[in-house]
C-alpha cells in the first residue's frame, strides 16, 4: 500500500460522497428546463437528504433485518466502489483495488439487497420492483461485461486504475475504438442509474416504476442513505465513462496542484455529462419493459464491435 | 505418517457404514455420524499436508485382481478434492444426526446412516484411487449407494421415476467411462492414470468417452435431466452430498484425464466451453422457472457444473495456444468454483431441507416469512444465496472472478481472431449466466424467507434442532472464510495468481460498515417505529398480494420466452375404439420439456416399443420356437457357405 | 474308466431308489453332489493334470473347473431343494409320488454331466449332454402340471434337435481326423495335436454345426427359447439345475473353438460366436426390458450373459478367455442366488409376475435383499466380481472394434435397467397401513388379501444356500483367491492360448 | 458280389424315396400314415445301408442296417402306434407357418441350399459323386424334419419329425464317413429314452386336457396375466 493509494483512498470517496447529489440535482434541473420549469436548486437534494437524516425510520410489522441491513450496507458498498473509479487523480494500484469485476460485482452485491428489501415489506409495489430490477439488471450484465472487457481490451489491463493511467492527461481517448465502448458505457450508466427510458426515477407510478418501488417501503435515514449511494452510483459510472472518451486533466500523480486542477476539470466534466443526460431524458419517453432487452442489444453491439475491430483490424 | 491419516479416515468411514447395520440403535447412528466426523478432520490433515508440501504420499499395492493391484494414489489435484468432501462432510454429518431420525422407520434409519457413509467412502476412494478400475469400481459403488439413498421412499411414483431415470443415467456414464477407459488402457497398456503423451488424435475417443461419461454424472446440458428428478427424491443431507461433491468427483475424474494429456487438442477446449456455457444457461433459466426448491437448486447446480466446465475449457483453450499463466488461471478457478461450489451448494441443501422439513412442502410458493419463524435457519440461506449469486466478498464471486480475469484476458489470443470472438460470446453468455444467478437467488430467498407466509404450513413453521442448525453453520462460516481468504489459499495451494485481495475488501467494507452505522446511530434522533405502511391502498397486506415465485420471474421469462417454449397437451378419452364417441379429456398447458421431450423420450419410446415386438418373440409356442432354431440353422449353414 | 464310473453310480443310484424317508432322498442327493465336489477338489488338488484314465476318461484343468461350478451348483440346490419340494408338497403342486423320481432325476443329471465333461471322446460327450437334457426335462416336468410338460418339452425339442445338428459337425470332424490321421477319431485331446493340419472350411462348417447344438444348451440367441419356459414354468430347484447344464454347452463351445483357434478358420469362428453373443445380448436385454415376471428376467439374463460369454470366448484372446471362464463361476453363484430368493417369492405369492408382488420388505426382507443384491451383480457392478469380469472381456473386446464394446455396453444398461425398473415396480407396492381395504393396485390383480397377512415361513435349508450363495460371490469380487487364479491360468494354457 | 454300378443305381432310387417320404411327412394329415411313412424312411435307410455293406462289404454297415430295422422300423413305430391309440388322436390337421404345398415347395429349397452348401466345403472331400449326394440328402433329411417340427401342431407329429431328422443324421453319417460303431448303438439309445420321455410327456399334453384344466384351476398356477 502506497501513499498515493492511501491519500486516494481518502479524498476519491470524500470527493464522490460531497459532488455525488449536485448531479441529481443538475440533471433535475435540465429535465426542468428543457419542460419549462425552473426546477429545484441544486442544493435542494443535499437539504432533502439532512431532511431526512433527521426523520424518524419507519418499518412496516412484515419486515425483518433485511429491510433494516440494506441501507448501510448499500452506502458501505458503494464507498467501497468509489475506491475503484479514479475521479480526481490515478492513484499507484494497490491490494486489488480498481480490479474492474469486483467494481462490477460491488454494483451487484447494492443490486441484490435492494431487491431483497424491497420484497421484505411484503408489498405488491416491492416485489414488482425487485423482479423488474434483476431481470433487467440480468439483461444488461452481458453488455456491461462485455462493455468493461472492451475496455479492459482496448486499455491493456484488468484495473480500473492502470487503465486511466493510461489515458491519464490526453485530450483525446487513447484509441478511436473508445468511441464505440463510451456509447455503450453511456447505455450502461443509463440503465444503471434508472434513467429515462429505462425507468423514470421521478414518477410513483406502477408502470413506470422499478427502482422506486424498490425503495418505496424506505423512509428517513433509510432512504437518504439510499439515494446518497444511489447518487454515488451514478457519480461513479459518470467516471468512468468520462475518464474513458475525455480524459484531459486527469492527474496521474498525488500532486496537490494536480489533484485540484483535476477535481474541478472533473465537476466541469461531469456537469456537461448531467447536462447531456438531463437532455437525453428530456428527449426520450419511455420504453415498454419488454422492448428494453432490444435497447440493451444495442449497446451490447458496439461494446462487441469494439472487440472484433480491435480483434481484426 | 500421511498414510495413516488417509488409513484412518477410510476405516472410520466402514466402520460408520457397518454400525449402524450392526446395531439398530440412535447411538450407533450418532456414532456413525461421529466417524464420519472424524475422518473428515484426518481427511483435512491428509489434504492440507499434500497440498501445501506437495509430498505425494505412497500407498503400498493391494493384489486384488490378477494382473492387477489396487493402490491409492494422491497429488495435489486428488488432494484438492479429498479437501473437498473433507469440507462438506463436517457439515452434512452433524445435520444428520438430526435430519437422519426423521427417516420413517428403525430399518429406515439406519439403512440411511450406513449407506450415507458408504457413499462418502466411495466418493473418497474415487478420488483417492490408483488406478483406472479402482476407479471405475468405486465409482460404480458411488453411484449405487446414491441411488439406494435417492431412493429412500421408495413407495411414491415419483420417487421410483426419479430412481429409475437416475439409474439409467448413472448406467449411461459408466458405459462411457469404461469405453472411455478402455481405450486409454488398450492405448497405454496398463490401468494407471499416467501422462498420455499420445497425439492428440489417437485420444479422440477417449475424450469424447470421458466427457460424455463425467458429463452426464456432472449434469451438463444436455445429460442434466437426472439431476431436477434426483435432488427431490433424495433426502436433503444426500442431495448436499450429491450435489457438493458427487458431481465434483465427474470433474475431477475428466480433469483427471485432462492433465494428464500431453497434447490437447483447440475443439477439446471449444467443445467444452460451449457445453459449459450451455450448461450454465440452460441451468439457471430453467431454475427460474422452477418453484420446487429442491429441484431449482438442483438446476442451479447445472449451472455452477457450467460454470466449472467454462473454467475448464478456457484452461483447455489457453493450454493449447500456450498461454501457461491464463491457463493455470482458469484451471485454479475451476478448481475454486467446485470448491465453492460444494461448500455453498451443500449449504443451501441442508436449508432447504430444514426448511422442507418444518413447512411439510418442496412449493416455494407455499413459503414466506421465515425469516420469522426460523430465523437463524434463514440468516445461513442468506449466507448461502450470496456466496451462490458470487456476491463479494464471499466464496462464489472468488471462483468467478478468477475465470472472469482470464476471459477479460483472451486479448492475448489474438493471433487467432476467432477464437476471439468465440471467447466474446462465451463471455457474454456467462456474464448473463452469473446476473441471472443473482435474480434466481433474490427470488429464491426473496420469496422463501421474506415477506408474509404464504401458507398455514409456513405460518406454524418452527426453527429446526440444533444439530440442524450447527450443520448448515459449517459451511456457511466455510463459505465466507473461503471468500476472505481466497487469495491466501490460493497462495498457500501453490497457485501463483494475480488476484484482488479479499481479505482487504473484506476488512474495508466491515470497516466502512461499521463506521456508517455508528455514525447513523449517533445521528438518530428519533427511535425507530413500526407502523403499517402505505399498502397501495389494499387495507390490509395478505399474502395474496404479495409477489409469487411465478410472479417475480414472469419479466424474465417474457424476455426468454423462445426458450421457454409452451405445449398444450390433449388428453382425450373416448367411449369406444375407434375414437368417435367422446368421453372425457384433459387439456394441459405445460412447459415445454425441451430436452426431455426431444433428446430423452424418443428413445426411451423406441427402446419401449421395440421391446415390446421382441418380447412377442417369445410367445410361448413351440412352434415359433422351433422355427426360430430352424431360421437361426439356416442363416448359419449360409453364412458359413459365405465365410468359408 | 466312464465305464467303472457310471456302472458305480448306477448301483449307488438304485440304492438311492430304497428310501422311503424325504430327509434320506434329499441327503443321499446333497451326498451325491459333495462326493463330486469333494472328489473334484480331490482332483484338483493332488492329481498331475492333465491324466488320462483309460481311452475315455480324461481329467484336465478345464473339466475339472467345469464340474466343480456344477457340483457347487448342486450341492446349494440339493440343500434348497428339500424345504423347497416340502413346501411344494404342502401345497399340492408336487404329487408325494414323484418325489423319487426327482431325486433320481436330480442324482441322475449330475451323473450324466459329470460323464459328458470328463469323457475325452466328442461322441460321447454328445451322448451325455443329450442324456441330461432328458433328466433335466423330467425335473422341469415333475410338477406334471400342463405349464411344465409344456415347458420340458420344449426344452427336449430344441435342445435335442439342435443337438442333431452338433451330431453333424462331429461327423465332420471325424471324416476330417479320418483324413489326416488314417483314422477316424473324436478324442479331444487327438483333435487338439491335430486340428492345425486340418481343412480350415470343414472344420469352420463342423464348428458351425457343432456350436448350433451347444449353443442351444448353452442358451444361446435364438436357440434359447427354450429356457425363459423353463425357468418361469418349472420350480426353481429344476431351473436352477437346467441353468447348471448351460454350462455344458459352454464347456463345449470352449472346446470347439480351441481346435478352431490354430487354424486359419479361427476369425471365421470368432466372428461367428461374437455375432452370436451379440444377438444373444441384444434379444436378451430387450426381452427383459418390459419384463414382468421375474423367473422370465432371470433366464433372459441367463442368455445375455451367455451372449456376453461367447463375445469374451469369441475375442480369442488369453485374458478375455480367462475374464470368461471366471465369469462362468460367478454367473452360476449369482444366478443361482437369484433364483433362490425367486423361488422364495414364488412361495410366498404363489406366482412370478411383479403386479402379485407386495409389501415384500415386511413379508421376505432377507429374499428381498437378496434379490436386489443379486441384481446388482448380475448386472455387473462391484463390489460383486462380475464387474471386472466384464472389464476385461470388454477390454479385450475393443482389439476386436470399439463399437463392439459400445454396443455391448448399451446393450447392458438395457439390461441393468429392466432389473431396476423390475424391482422398483415390485418391491414398491406397500399396502397401506390401517386399511385393508381394496385400495390401490390390489383389486386389479385379484390377489388374495389374506395370504398376504401371514409371511410364508422361509425353511433354514433354503435360506442359507441363498445367502451363502451371495456371500460367496462377493467374497471373490473382494478377494480373488491365488489357487483359482492359477486353476484358470492352467486351464487358459491347456487350451492352447498363449 | 453284385454290380456296384447297379447298386449305385439302386441307392439313388432309394433317396428318391426316401425323400419322398420326407415329403409325405411333411405333409400327411393322418397321425397313422404319418407313422407308416416314417417306418417306411427307416426300412429305406437300413436298406440304403445295407446296399452299401453290398458295396464296400463293411460289417458295421450291416450293423447298422440290424439296428435300424430293429429299432426304428420295429420298436419305435410300434411304441408310437401305442401312444396314438391311447390319445385317441388319429389326425394332426392344423399347419403353423407353412401349408404343406409351401413346405414342399420349400424343402426343394432346402434340398438346394444343402447341395450348395455341401458343395462348398465338402465336395472335396467325399469319396464318390454318390457319397456326396447322400450327405446332401442327409442334410436335407435333417432340415425337412426340422420343418415338420415347427410346421405341425400335434407332438407326436413333432416327435416323428424329430425323428426323421435323426434318420437324416443317420444317413449323413452312412455317407460321410463311417463312425465306431458303438457310437451308433449309444445314439440310437438315446434317441429311444426321447421318444420314451417326449411321448410320455405328450400322454400327458395332447390327451386329458380336462383333467389338467382342473389340477391347475387348484393350484392356483394359472396366471391370467402370463402370456401361454
Amino acid at each position: 500500500m502506497n501513499t498515493s493509494f492511501l491519500l486516494f483512498a481518502l479524498l476519491n470517496p470524500a470527493f464522490a460522497l460531497l459532488a455525488a447529489p449536485l448531479y441529481m440535482a443538475l440533471i433535475r434541473k435540465v429535465k426542468a428546463y428543457a419542460q419549462g420549469r425552473k426546477g429545484p436548486k441544486l442544493f435542494q437534494v443535499y437539504y432533502d437528504l439532512r431532511k431526512l437524516m433527521h426523520k424518524e425510520a419507519v418499518y412496516s410489522p412484515t419486515s425483518s433485518w433485511v429491510m433494516r441491513l440494506t441501507p448501510c450496507l448499500n452506502l458501505t458498498a458503494l464507498l467501497a466502489c468509489s475506491l475503484f473509479v479514479p475521479l480526481i487523480f490515478v492513484p499507484e494500484p494497490a491490494g486489488g483495488f480498481g480490479n474492474v469485476i469486483v467494481f462490477l460485482y460491488l454494483l451487484a452485491l447494492e443490486r441484490f439487497f435492494t431487491a431483497l428489501s424491497g420484497l421484505d415489506a411484503g408489498s405488491a409495489f416491492g416485489g414488482m420492483g425487485s423482479s423488474r430490477s434483476m431481470s433487467l439488471a440480468a439483461v444488461i450484465e452481458p453488455t456491461m461485461v462485455v462493455a468493461f472487457a472492451a475496455l479492459a481490451f482496448v486499455l491493456k489491463s484488468l484495473n480500473l486504475h492502470e487503465m486511466f493511467a493510461l489515458t491519464a492527461g490526453s485530450l483525446l481517448p487513447a484509441s478511436p475504438t473508445l468511441v464505440l465502448v463510451s456509447i455503450s458505457l453511456f447505455i450502461i450508466l443509463i440503465v444503471e442509474t434508472g434513467r429515462l427510458p429505462v425507468d423514470n426515477p421521478a414518477t410513483h407510478l406502477e408502470l413506470t416504476m422499478i427502482n422506486e418501488a424498490m425503495i418505496l417501503e424506505q423512509t428517513g435515514k433509510n432512504l437518504a442513505l439510499l439515494e446518497l449511494a444511489h447518487a454515488i452510483k451514478q457519480l461513479l459510472l459518470m467516471g468512468v465513462l468520462i475518464n474513458t472518451i475525455l480524459p484531459i486533466g486527469l492527474s496521474a500523480e498525488a500532486d496537490a496542484g494536480k489533484i485540484a486542477v483535476s477535481a474541478l476539470l472533473f465537476l466541469l466534466k461531469a456537469g456537461v455529462l448531467a447536462v447531456v443526460i438531463g437532455l437525453f431524458e428530456s428527449a426520450l419517453a419511455k420504453m415498454r419493459l419488454f422492448r428494453l432487452p432490444a435497447f440493451y442489444m444495442m449497446a451490447f453491439f458496439f461494446s462487441a464491435l469494439t472487440i472484433l475491430i480491435e480483434v481484426f483490424a | 505418517m500421511l498414510e495413516a491419516l488417509a488409513y484412518g479416515a477410510v476405516f472410520a468411514l466402514v466402520s460408520g457404514t457397518v454400525l449402524p447395520l450392526l446395531y439398530r440403535s440412535k447411538n450407533a447412528r450418532q456414532a456413525s455420524f461421529g466417524l464420519s466426523l472424524i475422518s473428515s478432520v484426518l481427511l483435512l490433515g491428509f489434504a492440507g499436508t499434500v497440498l501445501y508440501t506437495g509430498k505425494e504420499p505412497s500407498f503400498p499395492a493391494f493384489g486384488f485382481l490378477p494382473g492387477l493391484d489396487f493402490t491409492l494414489a494422491a497429488d495435489r489435484l486428488t488432494a484438492g478434492f479429498v479437501l473437498l468432501i473433507a469440507a462438506v462432510l463436517p457439515g452434512v454429518s452433524i445435520y444428520s444426526l438430526e435430519y437422519t431420525e426423521h427417516a420413517k422407520s428403525e430399518a429406515r434409519k439406519a439403512l440411511q446412516a450406513a449407506l450415507t457413509s458408504l457413499f462418502v467412502l466411495a466418493m473418497l476412494l474415487v478420488v483417492l484411487a490408483g488406478n483406472m478400475v479402482g476407479f471405475l469400481i468405486f465409482w460404480e459403488i458411488m453411484s449405487l449407494s446414491s441411488l439406494l439413498l435417492v431412493l429412500h421412499d421408495y413407495s411414491s411414483e415419483e420417487n421410483k421415476k426419479a430412481g429409475f431415470f437416475y439409474f439409467v443415467m448413472t448406467n449411461i456414464s459408466t458405459t462411457f467411462l469404461f469405453l472411455g477407459f478402455i481405450s486409454l488402457y488398450r492405448l497405454t497398456g496398463s490401468a494407471e492414470f499416467g501422462p498420455l503423451e499420445y497425439p492428440a488424435g489417437a485420444l479422440t475417443l477417449p475424450f469424447l468417452c470421458l466427457f460424455i461419461g463425467f458429463g452426464v454424472k456432472a449434469g451438463l446440458v444436455p445429460f442434466h435431466k437426472w439431476l431436477p428428478y434426483a435432488h427431490p427424491a433424495a433426502p436433503s443431507n444426500i442431495s448436499a452430498l450429491m450435489s457438493g461433491v458427487m458431481l465434483k468427483v465427474a470433474i475431477y475424474g475428466f480433469l483427471r484425464f485432462l492433465l494428464a494429456a500431453a497434447s490437447p487438442e483447440l475443439w477439446w477446449g471449444v467443445l467444452i466451453l460451449i457445453a459449459g456455457s450451455l450448461s450454465a444457461l440452460f441451468g439457471v433459466i430453467y431454475a427460474l422457472k422452477e418453484s420446487d426448491i429442491k429441484r431449482l437448486l438442483a438446476y442451479s447446480s447445472i449451472e455452477n457444473i457450467g460454470i466449472i466446465f467454462i473454467g475448464i475449457g478456457l484452461y483447455v483453450i489457453f493450454r493449447v495456444e500456450g498461454l501457461e499463466t491464463l491457463a493455470l488461471m482458469s484451471l485454479a478457478g475451476a478448481c475454486f468454483h467446485a470448491f465453492n461450489h460444494a461448500l455453498f451448494k451443500s449449504l443451501l441443501f441442508l436449508c432447504a431441507g430444514s426448511v422442507v422439513h418444518a413447512t411439510g412442502t418442496r412449493n416455494i410458493e407455499a413459503f414466506g416469512g421465515l425469516v420469522k419463524t426460523m430465523p437463524a435457519t434463514s440468516a445461513l440461506f442468506l449466507i448461502g444465496s450470496v456466496s451462490i449469486a458470487a456476491l463479494p466478498p464471499a466464496n462464489g464471486f472468488a471462483g468467478e472472478l478468477l475465470l472472469y480475469q482470464a476471459f477479460f484476458q483472451a486479448s492475448a489470443l489474438s493471433a487467432n481472431p476467432l477464437l476471439t470472438v468465440f471467447m466474446v460470446i462465451a463471455l457474454s453468455s456467462f456474464a448473463l449466466t452469473g446476473a441471472l444467478a443473482a435474480a434466481l437467488f433474490v427470488k429464491l430467498f426473496g420469496i422463501t424467507c421474506l415477506a408474509l407466509p404464504r401458507s398455514e404450513e409456513s405460518r406454524l413453521a418452527e426453527e429446526v434442532e440444533k444439530p440442524m442448525l450447527f450443520g448448515p453453520a459449517v459451511p456457511a462460516v466455510l463459505c465466507i472464510l473461503t471468500g476472505i481468504f481466497s487469495k491466501q489459499i490460493l497462495s498457500l495451494a501453490g497457485w501463483d495468481i494475480e488476484f484482488p485481495d479479499l481479505l482487504l475488501l473484506g476488512l474495508l467494507l466491515a470497516f466502512i460498515y461499521a463506521a456508517l452505522f455508528l455514525a447513523v446511530r449517533a445521528k438518530t434522533e428519533i427511535p425507530d417505529r413500526i407502523s403499517e405502511t402505505w399498502g397501495c391502498g389494499f387495507p390490509a397486506l395478505t399474502p395474496s398480494t404479495e409477489y409469487s415465485s411465478a410472479g417475480f420471474s414472469e419479466p424474465l421469462v417474457m424476455i426468454f420466452k423462445s426458450i421457454y417454449r409452451t405445449r398444450i397437451v390433449h388428453r382425450p378419452e373416448y367411449f369406444d375404439g375407434q375414437e368417435s364417441l367422446f368421453k372425457n379429456g384433459h387439456v394441459e398447458i405445460r412447459l415445454l420439456r425441451f430436452f426431455e421431450e426431444y433428446l430423452y423420450i424418443p428413445p426411451a419410446l423406441a427402446i419401449d416399443s421395440l421391446s415390446k415386438r421382441v418380447a412377442k418373440l417369445q410367445n410361448g409356442k413351440l412352434d415359433s420356437y422351433v422355427l426360430y432354431a430352424f431360421l437361426a440353422v439356416l442363416t448359419l449353414i449360409i453364412a458359413t457357405g459365405v465365410l468359408v | 474308466m466312464i465305464r467303472f464310473y457310471l456302472l458305480a453310480m448306477g448301483v449307488f443310484l438304485t440304492l438311492g431308489l430304497i428310501p422311503k424317508s424325504h430327509r434320506l432322498m434329499n441327503a443321499l442327493a446333497a451326498g451325491n453332489a459333495f462326493f463330486h465336489l469333494a472328489l473334484t477338489c480331490a482332483a484338483l488338488l493332488t492329481l498331475e493334470l492333465p491324466v488320462r484314465y483309460g481311452p475315455t476318461l480324461y481329467l484336465d484343468h478345464l473339466n475339472l473347473y467345469v464340474e466343480l461350478i456344477t457340483a457347487v451348483g448342486f450341492c446349494a440346490a440339493a440343500f434348497y431343494a428339500k424345504g423347497y419340494t416340502e413346501s411344494l408338497m404342502e401345497a399340492g403342486e408336487l404329487d408325494p409320488k414323484n418325489l423319487k423320481l426327482f431325486y433320481l432325476a436330480f442324482n441322475l443329471l449330475l451323473v450324466m454331466a459329470t460323464a459328458a465333461l470328463f469323457s475325452d471322446n466328442l461322441a460321447l460327450f454328445w451322448v451325455f449332454a443329450e442324456l441330461t437334457t432328458v433328466c433335466a426335462a423330467v425335473l422341469v416336468a415333475i410338477l406334471s402340471a400342463r405349464e411344465n410338460i409344456d415347458a420340458a418339452l420344449k426344452y427336449v425339442f430344441i435342445v435335442s434337435g439342435a443337438m442333431l445338428f452338433a451330431f453333424l459337425g462331429l461327423i465332420f470332424l471325424f471324416t476330417l481326423s479320418a483324413q489326416v490321421l488314417g483314422e477316424g477319431t473324436l478324442s479331444w485331446t487327438e483333435l487338439m495335436e491335430n486340428a492345425s493340419g486340418f481343412s480350415p472350411a470343414l472344420l469352420l462348417t463342423s464348428f458351425a454345426f457343432a456350436f448350433i447344438g451347444f449353443g442351444a444348451k448353452a442358451g444361446v440367441a435364438p436357440f434359447h427359447t427354450w429356457l425363459p419356459d423353463a425357468y418361469a414354468r418349472a420350480p426353481s430347484v429344476s431351473a436352477i439345475l437346467s441353468g447348471l447344464m448351460q454350462n455344458l454347452g459352454i464347456y463345449g463351445i470352449l472346446r470347439m473353438y480351441a481346435l478352431l483357434r490354430v487354424s486359419e478358420a479361427a476369425s471365421q469362428a470368432s466372428f461367428i460366436l461374437i455375432a452370436a453373443g451379440l444377438f444373444s445380448i441384444a434379444l436378451a436385454a430387450f426381452s427383459m426390458f418390459q419384463q414382468r415376471n421375474l423367473k422370465r428376467l432371470i433366464a433372459f439374463s441367463s442368455v445375455e450373459h451367455m451372449g456376453l460369454l461367447l463375445v469374451g470366448i469369441g475375442v480369442g484372446t488369453s485374458l478375455a478367455l480367462f475374464w470368461a471362464l471366471f465369469y462362468m463361476l460367478v454367473h452360476v453363484l449369482v444366478k443361482e442366488a437369484l433364483l433362490f430368493a425367486a423361488g422364495i417369492l414364488h412361495r410366498q405369492y404363489r406366482s412370478n409376475m411383479r403386479e402379485d408382488m407386495r409389501d415384500v420388505f415386511k413379508l421376505q426382507p432377507r429374499a428381498a435383499w437378496t434379490l436386489i443384491l443379486g441384481s446388482v451383480a448380475i448386472v455387473g457392478m462391484p463390489p460383486f466380481p462380475l464387474f471386472p469380469a466384464k472389464f476385461f472381456i470388454l477390454l479385450e473386446s475393443a482389439e476386436i472394434s470399439s463399437y463392439l464394446t459400445l454396443a455391448v455396453l448399451l446393450l447392458l444398461i438395457l439390461a441393468a435397467a429392466s432389473f431396476a425398473n423390475f424391482l422398483l415396480k415390485a418391491f414398491s407396492r406397500v399396502t397401506a397401513e390401517g386399511d385393508g381395504s381394496e385400495g390401490g393396485h390390489g383389486k386389479e390383480t385379484g390377489y388374495r388379501k389374506k395370504s398376504l397377512q401371514d409371511p410364508y415361513v422361509v425353511r433354514a435349508g433354503m435360506r442359507i444356500p441363498t445367502v451363502f450363495m451371495l456371500a460367496l460371490a462377493l467374497l471373490l469380487g473382494l478377494w480373488f483367491p491365488e489357487p483359482l487364479r492359477a486353476l484358470l491360468e492352467a486351464i487358459v494354457l491347456e487350451l492352447g492360448y498363449v | 458280389m453284385i454290380e456296384p454300378l447297379f447298386l449305385e443305381g439302386v441307392i439313388k432310387i432309394l433317396f428318391v424315396f426316401v425323400l419322398i417320404s420326407a415329403a409325405l411327412i411333411i405333409s400327411t394329415r393322418s397321425l397313422a400314415s404319418v407313422l407308416t411313412t416314417y417306418t417306411v424312411q427307416s426300412f429305406l435307410l437300413a436298406a440304403v445301408s445295407f446296399l452299401l455293406y453290398l458295396m464296400e462289404g463293411k460289417s458295421e454297415l450291416l450293423l447298422l442296417a440290424g439296428l435300424t430295422l430293429a429299432s426304428k422300423v420295429l420298436l419305435i413305430p410300434h411304441f408310437i402306434k401305442r401312444i396314438e391309440e391311447k390319445i385317441k388322436i388319429s389326425r394332426d390337421l392344423n399347419f403353423t407357418y407353412l401349408e404343406p404345398t409351401t413346405s414342399l415347395l420349400l424343402s426343394i429349397g432346402l434340398i438346394l441350399l444343402s447341395y450348395a452348401f455341401l458343395s462348398r466345403v465338402f465336395e472335396a472331400f467325399a469319396l464318390s459323386k454318390l457319397f456326396f449326394f447322400g450327405a446332401v440328402i442327409g442334410l436335407s433329411l435333417t432340415l425337412m424334419g426340422m420343418l415338420v417340427m415347427f410346421s405341425r401342431r400335434k407332438v407326436i407329429t413333432k416327435a416323428l419329425g424329430y425323428l426323421s431328422m435323426e434318420n437324416g443324421v443317420l444317413m449323413f453319417g452312412i455317407f460321410v464317413t463311417e463312425l465306431p460303431f458303438i457310437l451308433e448303438i449309444l445314439i440310437i439309445i438315446d434317441l429311444i429314452i426321447l421318444v420314451l420321455l417326449t411321448s410320455i410327456l405328450a400322454v400327458g399334453l395332447d390327451s386329458s386336457i380336462e383333467e389338467y384344466r382342473k389340477k391347475i384351476r387348484r393350484l392356483q398356477v394359472w396366471n391370467g396375466g402370463e402370456a401361454l
